[in-house]
């Protein structure tokens, strides 16, 4: 009647689980655009350990950081694909391996 | 007064800073007047604080405060007490001569059709140089000062790196990393003292409180500290074997840089010493007293002997402090008043008359454009006054009495004497190798016939001295009289402060002396308790 | 019924996991993609398990809706269909480390979950309660507008601020995206 | 009011030396008329004032603590004190008469014998007065730091006036030498004035002589100190092993030779000795140690002056010879004879000086003694001045020099330690000394060669020490002025009847008059305390001795004429072999070579290598070494930057889960 309880540490597990598999995603492929959507993976998980935690404290503060994170979240995805935009029109390629110009 | 004397330079960098950017190069006269009219302003302000000044009152006086700080004991208040109001002073009067001169040179060099570059950047490191070594002495506060200590690097970096001669890279960062490498030193022996306070709040301000708080560290942190703390002032000073980035810096500095790192920057170790050293590990700097008495004397006698070995003239003024700055060493650590007046009257000798040897040389290089001995000869027929000039500045530098270097000199070979008969005596021997190698300077130079180079140039430019630098030169010589025949001007004014230096030293044996007598009280105690028990 | 909510929790969370996985380890960016939208509504579900209804609704609009929409823009417009790339394992040395030393970061942070006990659990059903005016007891309840009234009022300058935040991003995006003419000519 | 005239006695001189030395800026030589009188009129009013003084403050001056006055504070710290205050008694205001009075005459001669070299003159005549200055310091001042000052303050003037033709390789070489062995010195006098400050606790001398009067000290401490002290006496008055500097120094104009390298600056040793007479007399070891030095120096430098050439270079031997006679009677204690012959030798040597300076200055610069003889035709007045000089130093009864020699060598046979060798000493280089005087005088004045033709001869060769322009076309004699012969006048007659102040005690049987007075002001009356070192004297024995020295005098004077006027013998011309043992006087015996090889080559050679080797390439290398290790530390480092930007999150992840190992570590 109190409704379902579900184990903090679940949520925990779960948003750690997936930070690992953007975080694997991000180290291990050359695709900007796939990094990208990694690191979006990445944002969520800690989106939801927020939530979770909001609600476990009863507290709407972590609420208002994910809205916020959402936000900015928006703003960053506009300008990150313009970035990426841009890359491919200089280099003619998204693969990351080969834009080398943090060397020299 | 002081906040004035300390700020008026990084104003007139502001205003210099925000003057139009000329692609002009030519010697800028307004950049000139801002500059100098700041560093008056400041020599003035300085002789007008000074002039309250009290020598009988041995501790801070003066004081003005900026901002206090309980919580963190950074205190930004200035003040002068014996020890550092004669430093200031001559600080404050040795910039203005150094940005004079600089725009006099710029002039020689314009009218030889040579291009200046960059004059902005240029007074503006003199101005900042200037404010952080009126920082470094008038600081009432360990880290303040570290700041200010640290501040004056970067000007310096500067004026060297991209004024300097030839090799200037390779000064500088020699330079840099040696300096630098010290204040590692130095901040670590401050984040040291916070570590092992045992107060509720340590205020880091220059009081008696903060050397109470450090006497009742145990003796190995003691020495710990004062090891952080010395090796950073030596490396400045700087002595033999750490010495040797200062004949690069000297030699491919500009010669304002030379002057004021000779005039003044050298001096910021020997204060560091006496400021902190001392007072603050007395027991610990009487204990290693010996051994820098050994560096001073080898700094004494190798620094004389190599410059005796240079054939540049700059290199061989710079291996010339390395042998003053022995007798200094000597004289801080003879534990007694006389050696310590006499190396705070050196401080302030070496500076004019170190100052004024390297002003001197950069006159003359400003139209030869060679620091090679051999390039010269026969100066003092085609620039009789210069000779004259250059002489006195010898006369200073070899201690001859009458001159101001000869009563540092006494004093502190004295001082010594009555410390270590030994020490004295091989120090004595550096009066001999000192008129060896300047009277072989001022013989090669200025005596015989003419060089062939010379007469080169005479053809080209004018060798003799131009009427303003003849009056740059002056405060320095009515200096090494004035100080030569009536020290008491500046001795006075010390003697109270130094004394109360010495007297930390009596006050800490005794304090050593109580502790093991009730030590051995206890002991006492416990071993009738034990006999009674056994009983 | 009771038990609902954690059976769906179990469920979104599995879908997510599978949908992670699909989006790192697709050859095909496009799939990749879809798998995101997959990921982005089971967690938007996930909130609404959670009892956070207005986040949920806002995932979808804002992920879903704003950003795969940009994604797959991008996608199409560069045509990455055209190169190929190895996937993951063409450089398996590399792999392995990435792969454990991501292992060694997991299971470093799953230390931290072992602090909090399997008693500590989140009440889905709490509703979230405000008083807004003592004097006449006049109490809000449920999430949208609890936030609202918190957005308002705690949260109002962040808020304005994020405003002009998104506008940046706005004109950013434009103008790195922009063909550099000058540089053309 | 006394006080203040004292003081401007001694200031004056000074004032002389900056209207001078502002004269000698000017672009276009000064008027030399107005030279001449801040020169010459600064000394005369100085000496006017020490005569006005001598008489009107004439019992304080006896008295123990003489007349002093006080100018102002110099160093005031801690125990130590030394003011510029002044102290005018028995042994200063001797000095200061000697100083003034020789000076100014020498100031006289000076405005002649430099008339010639216009563009100097006010230089020369601002180094001179500075010098004046410098050495009223070092026999006014009231304490030793004081005494030092003047010290090197004469040094600093001898320097600057050896180097006076600055052009000149040789002068230029010959004062930075007479600097830096003066310097040497300085060093043994500075510890010799420390351990005598850690004794009594002051440098001032009536709190030295006061501790003295009260305290009873050692020995073995005075000997120490006594011996460091006699060190900086070795340097200054050019005694073995640092003459080396007094014959270079004849480099300078010869007034300054007279004035400065005979008269009065190399006499100052003899003067600290007499001043710090509690000291020396203290220390009997010492004291016979000073004694065999000034007694080796006498006959060593007699020996070298038997074949130099070079007139003045005789002269400067001499000068280094006589003041081993000083020494040996300071030595043996016997203070009023040491000073007696200072005050001698100060007329007699200055006017062998400036004889030989008119001589130089007649022949064109002219010095060597192979091109002169037969003068005595031409400068008849000169040729007797120098006769009488010579007749003095050599010892020949009836002129100063005869008895002040006479006394020293009286003392030094009585002398218990060792005193027949002493004696000995002093009596060869008695032969040897009226030996050279006198050669040098038939070499000059007599033969039958004629110096005015060998100078013309010549100057047409090109020949000869000239090398101003203006004389290039030599006819006959330079004229002498009143203002050379003048000065040298009054010397002559000093010389001669300077002695009768201390006619032996044989003869007069009273205590010599000039030794009572020294025993009265030296204020612990040294020649009675002496007295216990000497042993008693048979009167028929001291007049064996005095007819020794005199027969001596004339042997010298016989073989001179002998060789030189009757054989008329002209010295080799240098490139000629030499017998062996002329052959080591002629070169110095290779005093100078040996210094240059065994000290100064070897140390200038320490000091290149340890600039090469220690700074360089130990010291600055190593500190490179450290640069270098970094930077090739870097280089390895540099791998990681592979600009793949994926690397670069590896790395991030990698630290993250160090760091988180770090502080999450202790959770598991």
């Amino acid at each position: 009647m109190n409704g379902a309880e579900i184990p903090v540490s679940y949520v925990i597990v779960l948003t750690l689980l997936l930070f690992s598999i953007g975080m694997l995603g991000v180290l291990t492929r050359k695709n900007i655009i796939v990094i990208f959507m990694s690191v979006e993976i990445m944002l969520n998980s800690v989106n939801l350990l927020f939530v979770a935690f909001s609600r476990f404290w009863n507290d709407l503060s972590g609420e208002m950081a994910v809205f916020f994170v959402m936000a900015i979240a928006a703003a960053e995805a506009a300008i990150g694909l313009a970035l990426v935009i841009s890359l491919h029109r200089k280099f003619h390629t998204v693969d990351i391996t080969e834009i080398k110009e943090l060397k020299n | 007064m002081l906040t004035l004397s300390i700020l008026a330079p990084i104003v007139a960098v502001i205003i210099i800073g925000l003057l139009p950017a000329s692609k002009s190069e030519k010697p800028s006269k307004t950049m000139m007047y801002i500059s100098m009219a700041a560093s008056l302003i400041s020599m003035a302000a300085s002789f007008i604080a000074a002039s309250g000044f009290s020598s009988v009152n041995p501790d801070f006086q003066l004081t003005e405060v900026w901002f206090t700080s309980v919580e963190n004991g950074i205190n930004w208040s200035f003040a002068l007490d014996g020890l550092s109001l004669g430093l200031y002073i001559l600080t404050a009067v040795l910039f203005p001569i150094g940005i004079y001169y600089s725009y006099v040179s710029f002039e020689t060099q314009s009218a030889q059709g040579e291009a200046i570059r960059r004059q902005k950047l240029f007074y503006s490191s003199l101005l900042i140089l200037e404010t952080s070594v009126l920082g470094v002495f008038a600081a009432q506060n360990l880290i303040v000062f570290y700041v200010f200590w640290e501040l004056m690097l970067v000007p310096m970096v500067l004026l060297i790196g991209i004024w300097g001669g030839k090799n200037k890279k390779y000064a500088t960062i020699k330079f840099f990393l040696y300096t630098f490498g010290g204040s590692v030193f130095l901040i670590f022996g401050i984040i040291a003292i916070l570590y092992y306070q045992t107060q509720s709040k340590l205020s880091f301000d220059l009081t008696d409180n903060l050397v109470m708080s450090l006497s009742q560290f145990p003796h190995a942190v003691k020495v710990y500290l004062f090891w952080a703390f010395i090796i950073s002032f030596l490396i400045k000073i700087p002595v033999f074997p750490v010495h040797t980035w200062l004949p690069h810096a000297h030699t491919e500095a500009p010669t304002v840089g030379s002057v004021i790192l000779a005039g003044v920057l050298l001096k910021m170790g020997t204060y560091g010493v006496v400021r902190f050293s001392l007072p603050f590990f007395p027991l610990v700097s009487q204990e290693y007293a010996d051994l820098f008495m050994v560096i001073g004397v080898i700094g004494i006698i190798y620094g004389a002997w190599l410059a005796w070995a240079q054939t540049d003239i700059k290199k061989l003024v710079a291996y010339s402090s390395v042998s003053h700055m022995g007798y200094i060493v000597l004289g801080m650590f003879s534990g007694n008043i006389i050696g310590l007046t006499g190396a705070y009257m050196q401080m302030i000798n070496h500076g004019i008359s170190t100052g004024l040897l390297f002003l001197l040389v950069g006159i003359i290089y400003d139209r030869t454009h060679t620091r090679e001995i051999d390039d010269y000869g026969g100066l003092a027929k085609l620039s009789p006054l210069y000779a004259i000039i250059f002489m006195i500045a010898t006369l200073s530098s070899v201690g001859l009495p009458g001159t101001n270097g000869f009563v540092g000199e006494f004093l502190i070979l004295l001082g010594t004497f009555l410390a270590n008969k030994t020490a004295a005596v091989l120090a004595v021997s550096g009066v001999i190798f000192g008129a060896v190698y300047m009277l072989h300077l001022y013989k090669q130079v200025f005596f015989g016939e003419p060089s062939e180079k010379l007469l080169k140039i005479k053809e080209k430019i004018s060798l003799n001295m131009t009427f303003k630098e003849v009056l740059l030169t002056v405060p320095f010589i009515v200096m090494i009289f004035w100080l030569g025949v009536k020290p008491g001007l500046l001795l006075d004014t010390t003697d109270a402060s130094l004394k109360k230096i010495l007297n930390t030293t009596v006050q800490a044996e005794l304090a050593e002396k109580n502790l093991l007598k009730s030590v051995k009280a206890a002991n006492i105690k416990t071993e009738i308790k034990k006999t009674e028990e056994g009983l | 019924m009771e038990n609902i909510r954690e059976i769906l929790f179990f469920l979104f969370a599995f879908v997510m996991m599978g949908a992670s996985f699909g989006v790192i380890l697709h050859k095909n960016p496009v799939k990749s993609a879809l798998f995101l939208v997959v990921f982005f509504v089971s967690l938007a579900s996930l909130y609404g398990v959670l009892g956070a209804e207005f986040l949920a609704v806002l995932q979808v609009l804002v992920y879903v809706g704003a950003i795969m929409v940009l994604f797959l823009f991008v996608i199409m417009l560069i045509a990455v269909r055209d190169e190929n790339f190895e996937n993951i394992g063409a450089n398996k040395g590399k792999t392995m480390v990435v792969f454990l030393l991501v292992l060694a970061f997991t299971m470093q942070f799953a230390a931290l979950a072992s602090v909090l006990s399997s008693d500590d659990k989140i009440n889905t059903k709490t509703e979230y309660s405000k008083t807004i005016d003592s004097a006449q007891n006049l109490t809000i309840e449920g999430n949208a507008e609890v936030l609202s009234f918190h957005l308002f009022e705690k949260y109002i300058l962040p808020f304005e601020l994020i405003s002009i935040v998104l506008l940046i991003g706005v004109i950013g995006a434009v103008v790195i995206a922009k063909k550099n003419r000058r540089r053309l000519e | 009011m006394n006080e203040i005239l004292l003081i401007a006695a001694i200031w004056l001189p000074f004032l002389g030396f900056l209207a001078n030395g502002l004269l000698s800026l000017k672009k276009e030589p000064a008027s030399q008329k107005l030279v001449s009188i801040f020169g010459v009129g600064s000394v005369l009013i100085s000496f006017l004032i020490f005569i006005f003084l001598t008489f009107a403050e004439n019992t304080a001056i006896v008295s123990q603590s003489g007349f002093s006055a006080m100018f102002f504070t110099w160093i005031n710290v801690g125990t130590l004190s030394a003011d510029f205050a002044y102290k005018l008694d028995g042994l200063s205001v001797f000095m200061a008469w000697i100083v003034t009075g020789i000076g100014m005459l020498i100031h006289i001669y000076s405005t002649g014998y430099m008339e010639e070299e216009k563009p100097h003159f006010a230089r020369f005549f601002a180094y001179l007065n500075l010098f004046i200055f410098a050495m009223l310091h070092l026999v006014l001042g009231d304490s030793l730091p004081l005494l030092f000052l003047g010290w090197e303050g004469v040094g600093l003037c001898s320097y600057l006036l050896i180097g006076f033709d600055y052009d000149k390789d040789f002068a230029a070489v010959a004062g930075k030498k007479a600097f830096i062995t003066n310097r040497i010195g300085d060093a043994g006098f500075i510890i010799g004035m420390f351990l005598l400050f850690q004794l009594t606790g002051s440098l001032k001398y009536d709190e030295i002589y006061g501790f003295f009067g009260a305290n009873s000290v050692d020995a073995s401490t005075l000997n120490i100190i006594a011996l460091c002290l006699f060190v900086g006496a070795m340097g200054k008055s050019a005694q073995i092993p640092l003459y080396v500097w007094l014959p270079d120094a004849m480099a300078g104009p010869t007034p300054v030779s007279a004035l400065i390298h005979a008269a009065t600056m190399v006499t100052a040793g003899v003067f600290m000795i007499a001043r710090l007479a509690p000291v020396f007399l203290g220390a009997p070891e010492a004291s016979t140690v000073i004694a065999f030095v000034g007694g080796f120096t006498a006959l060593l430098s007699a020996l070298i002056a038997l074949t130099q050439t070079d007139i003045k270079k005789v002269l400067a031997y001499s000068t280094v010879s006589q003041l081993g006679y000083m020494f040996m009677a300071m030595g043996v204690g016997a203070y009023g004879a040491g000073m007696f012959h200072l005050m001698t030798h100060a007329f007699f040597k200055a006017l062998l000086f400036l004889g030989s300076g008119a001589v130089i200055l007649a022949l064109h610069h002219e010095q060597d003694m192979r091109r002169m003889g037969g003068l005595y035709k031409h400068v008849k007045l000169l040729a007797i001045l120098f006769w009488v000089a010579a007749v003095a130093i050599s010892g020949i009864p009836g002129l100063s020099g005869f008895f002040s020699k006479d006394m020293i060598l009286e003392m030094a046979y009585t002398f218990a330690n060792g005193g027949k060798i002493l004696f000995l000493l002093g009596f060869m280089t008695a032969i040897l000394t009226s030996f050279y005087i006198f050669r040098l005088i038939f070499l000059t004045f007599h033969t039958s060669g004629d110096a005015v033709k060998k100078m013309e001869e010549g100057g047409s060769h090109g020949h000869g020490h000239d090398e101003h322009g203006h004389h290039s076309h030599h006819s006959g004699l330079v004229p002498l002025g009143w203002n050379i012969m003048g000065p040298l006048v009054v010397l002559g007659v000093l010389s001669v009847f300077g002695g009768y102040v201390g006619l032996p005690h044989i003869i007069t049987h009273k205590t010599p008059g000039i030794v009572g007075y020294f025993d009265q002001v030296l204020s612990v009356a040294p020649s009675k305390a002496a007295e216990s070192w000497h042993q008693h004297i048979e009167g028929s024995t001291a007049w064996l001795l005095m007819l020794a020295s005199i027969g001596v005098a004339f042997l010298g004077l016989f073989t001179a004429w002998f060789f030189y006027q009757k054989q008329n013998k002209v010295p080799a011309e240098d490139s000629v072999k030499r017998s062996f043992f002329v052959h080591l006087s002629f070169n110095k015996f290779f005093v100078d070579e040996i210094y240059e090889k065994i000290l100064l080559n070897p140390l200038k050679k320490i000091a290149d290598l340890s600039y090469k080797i220690i700074d360089v390439k130990i010291i600055d290398a190593s500190i490179d070494y450290l640069g270098k290790i970094t930077l090739l530390i870097g280089s390895y480092m540099r791998r990681l930057q592979t600009g793949v930007t994926p690397n670069y999150a590896l790395y991030i992840v990698s630290g993250t889960v160090v760091i988180a190992f770090i502080v999450f570590g202790g959770l598991n």
